[in-house]
Order: C-alpha cells, then structure tokens, then sequence
C-alpha cells in the first residue's frame, strides 16, 4: 500500500516536472521566435558592441509584436462575436 | 470537445501567421507604442490576410474537384 | 459478446474520425503553404479592399504552383524510369 | 516495405523543396497558365536544384570523413 | 540527467539558429577557407546574437509579469 | 526458450535497422539543410548547365558553413569553461 502511494507520489512529482519543462520549453521556443523577429528588424552588420539604439529597437520589437498580437487576437474574438450575433 | 479543440488550435495557427506577417508588413522601426498608422495597417493587413486565406482556399477547392474528375 | 461489437464499432468510428481529421488537416496545412507563398507573389502594401487585380493573381498564383508540382513530379517520375530503363 | 516508404517520403520530400524553390525564382506573376519560358526555367531550376544536392552531398561526405579520421 | 539532456538540446537549437544567421550576415562569396574578416564578423555576430536574446528575454518576462498581473 | 532468443534476436536487428534510418535521415536533413543556404548563396536565375564557379561556390559554401559551426560551437564551449572556472 505504501509503496502504491509513493509510486502515486513519484508519477504526480514526475507529471509536474514534464507540465514545468514543457512550459520552460515553450517560453523558450517563443523568445527564439522573437528574436528571429527583432533581429530581423533591428540588426545590420554586427558591430562590437549592442549599442544603445539597436537595443531600444529590439525591445520596443518584442513589446510592439506582442501589442500586435494582442490587436489581432482581439479583433479576431470581435469577429466571432459579431457572427454570432449576426446569425441569431 | 475534440472537435472544438481543433478548431481552437487551427485558428490559433491563423492568428500566429496573420501577426508574423502582418507585423512584417505594417512595423517598420517599432516604437514605444503602435502609432496610429500602424494599428490602422495591421487591421487592413489582417482583413487582406483572410481575404487570401479564402480565395486560395476556393481556388484550391476548385482544382482539387477538377482534378479528381 | 453485443459490448465487444459495440466497441469495435466505436473503435471505427473514431479510427474513422481520425482519418478525416487527419485529412483536413492536410487540405488545412496546405492552404497556408498555397497563402504565404502566393501572398508574398502578390501581395504588396496591404489596402483597404482586395482589387481585382490581386484575388486574379492570388488565384492564378494557386493553379500555377500546382502545375508546377505537376510538372516537377511528372518529370521525376521520367526520370526514374528512365534510369531504371537505362539500368536493363 | 518499410524501406520503399522511406525512399518515397524522402522523393516526396525532395520533390516539395523543389516546387518551393524553383515557382519562387521562375514565376514572376503568375499567369492564366504556365508561359513556355516559365515551364522552360522550371526545368532548367529543377536540374540544376538536382545537381546542386549532388555537389552539397558529396562535399558533405567528404568533410565528414576528413572529421572522422 | 533529464535536466542535462534538455539544457543540452537548447544550447544546441541556440548554436544552430547563431550558425545559419551568422553565417548569412558574414559570409558574402564563400572562399577556398574563413578570411580573417569573416571570422572576426562571425565572433562579433555570435555576441551580439546572444546579447539580442538577452535583450529579448528581459523584455519579454518583463511584459508576462505585467499582463499577468 | 530459443523462441525467445529468436524474438531478441529481431528486436535488436529492428532496432539497429531502425538507428541506422535515424542517422540516415539527419544526414539527409543536414543535406537539405546545407542545400538551402548554399543554393541562396551561389544559385542566381538557373542556366542550362551548372557552371565551374556555381559548383565551386556550393562546394566551398558547405565547407565554409560548417567551418562556422564548429567556430561558433568551439566558442560557446570556451565561454562555459571561463563562467564555470570565473565562478569559483
């Protein structure tokens, strides 16, 4: 019975360190994202130094693709709604 | 459901493609803030993203009929 | 003996579901490839309305990436052939 | 065999790169059908993708032995 | 362990992505061996890469925090 | 006894066979890869025949991109090994 339980225990222990990598793993996935993005936008020739403009474009870059996601998101979920009102 | 979880993911994707793109097209150099040209060119960007999203798919349609004719 | 005919029975209907999802996601993938390629032909500053001219581009743009498919797969399969023909 | 869907899934792979590649660099804006020169560069892009696979593999092979030794 | 396992698998997609982007900002006619000035431009790119992602990162769990709030 | 042997015997051989394919089909993404970055570099509008300084241009192209692979990697190692001993 006991080792039952810590087998439990193990398999719960086991299923949140998978669920924390996998969400780990995600952000991960997603800085890289938008780095290809920014770096993109905001990145010449490599020089030997980030200077200070070319690391306020690359901030401004992630916050502005994220407005612009939310924008889209939101837009979209207005959409939805007005065709489903549009359809009653 | 399933079905309803599919089509979550599905439209996820969609959203995913239209803010790559569209952000591409409309954010030159970002700022602190969307200006107001660029919100207004994110909204057309979008409109004009489903727009192709459904000719393609007619025209896609359209052919894949015609070939299994 | 009815419950396990039961389950087969479930058994194919979701085997059967899962082919058709399967499939619609195919169609669904493949639109996206058709639209990021097309819309990067024909696309320029996005508008306030789709003109004419760009859903004719946009829809020719579709039926000439499959004829090129076509023709590539076409010629491919030749040429196997002729390898294998070349080969006796 | 499962060697034969390998081989095939490798030939689909392959075949999909090139599609991609070549209408990129030879379709300008697509017409109501393909333009004979259109068909002619298709070819042409389609050989030399060929040959170019050819070269990279055999450089490919050649740096991993010299790696190896 | 599991955990070195999977530090490993990001070093290596980071590395990867540092190649193909350095190698494409650095590496204009590829020659018979790096010139000097390649190398040099591959170096400064693979600190100014990892200082983007820095960045990036920052402003990143910066605005979670904040939308999350 | 020796049935059991047998189906050992098979597993093994499927699970080399197996490896085997997972090193062939890296080797060929790796290929795919290095095609896609090299036939940017040196390909233009396709000719009738790959010329002398294409193929050297893609041969050269593979052996520079790899060359920057173990550049970057040989680095990243080295800045492990300074935080790790600077951090003592």
């Amino acid at each position: 019975m006991s080792d039952f339980e810590n087998l439990t225990g193990n398999d719960k222990e086991l299923q949140e360190f998978l669920m924390i990598e996998k969400q780990k793993a995600q952000v991960n996935a997603q800085i890289h994202e938008f780095n290809e993005i920014c770096w993109e936008k905001c990145i010449g020739k490599p020089s030997t130094k980030l200077d200070h403009a070319t690391e306020t474009c690359l901030s401004n870059c992630v916050d502005r693709f994220i407005d612009t996601s939310l924008l889209i998101t939101q837009r979209f979920a207005q959409m939805l709604q007005k065709q489903s009102s549009g359809g009653m | 459901s399933m079905r309803q979880q599919i089509a979550l993911a599905n439209a996820q994707q969609m959203l995913g493609k239209i803010t790559v793109n569209c952000f591409r097209k409309c954010i030159d150099r970002p700022g602190t803030s969307l200006a107001r040209a660029e919100e207004r060119c994110l909204v057309q960007c979008m409109d004009r993203f489903m727009d192709s999203l459904k000719v393609v798919s007619i025209t896609y349609s359209r052919r894949l009929m015609r070939e299994t004719k």
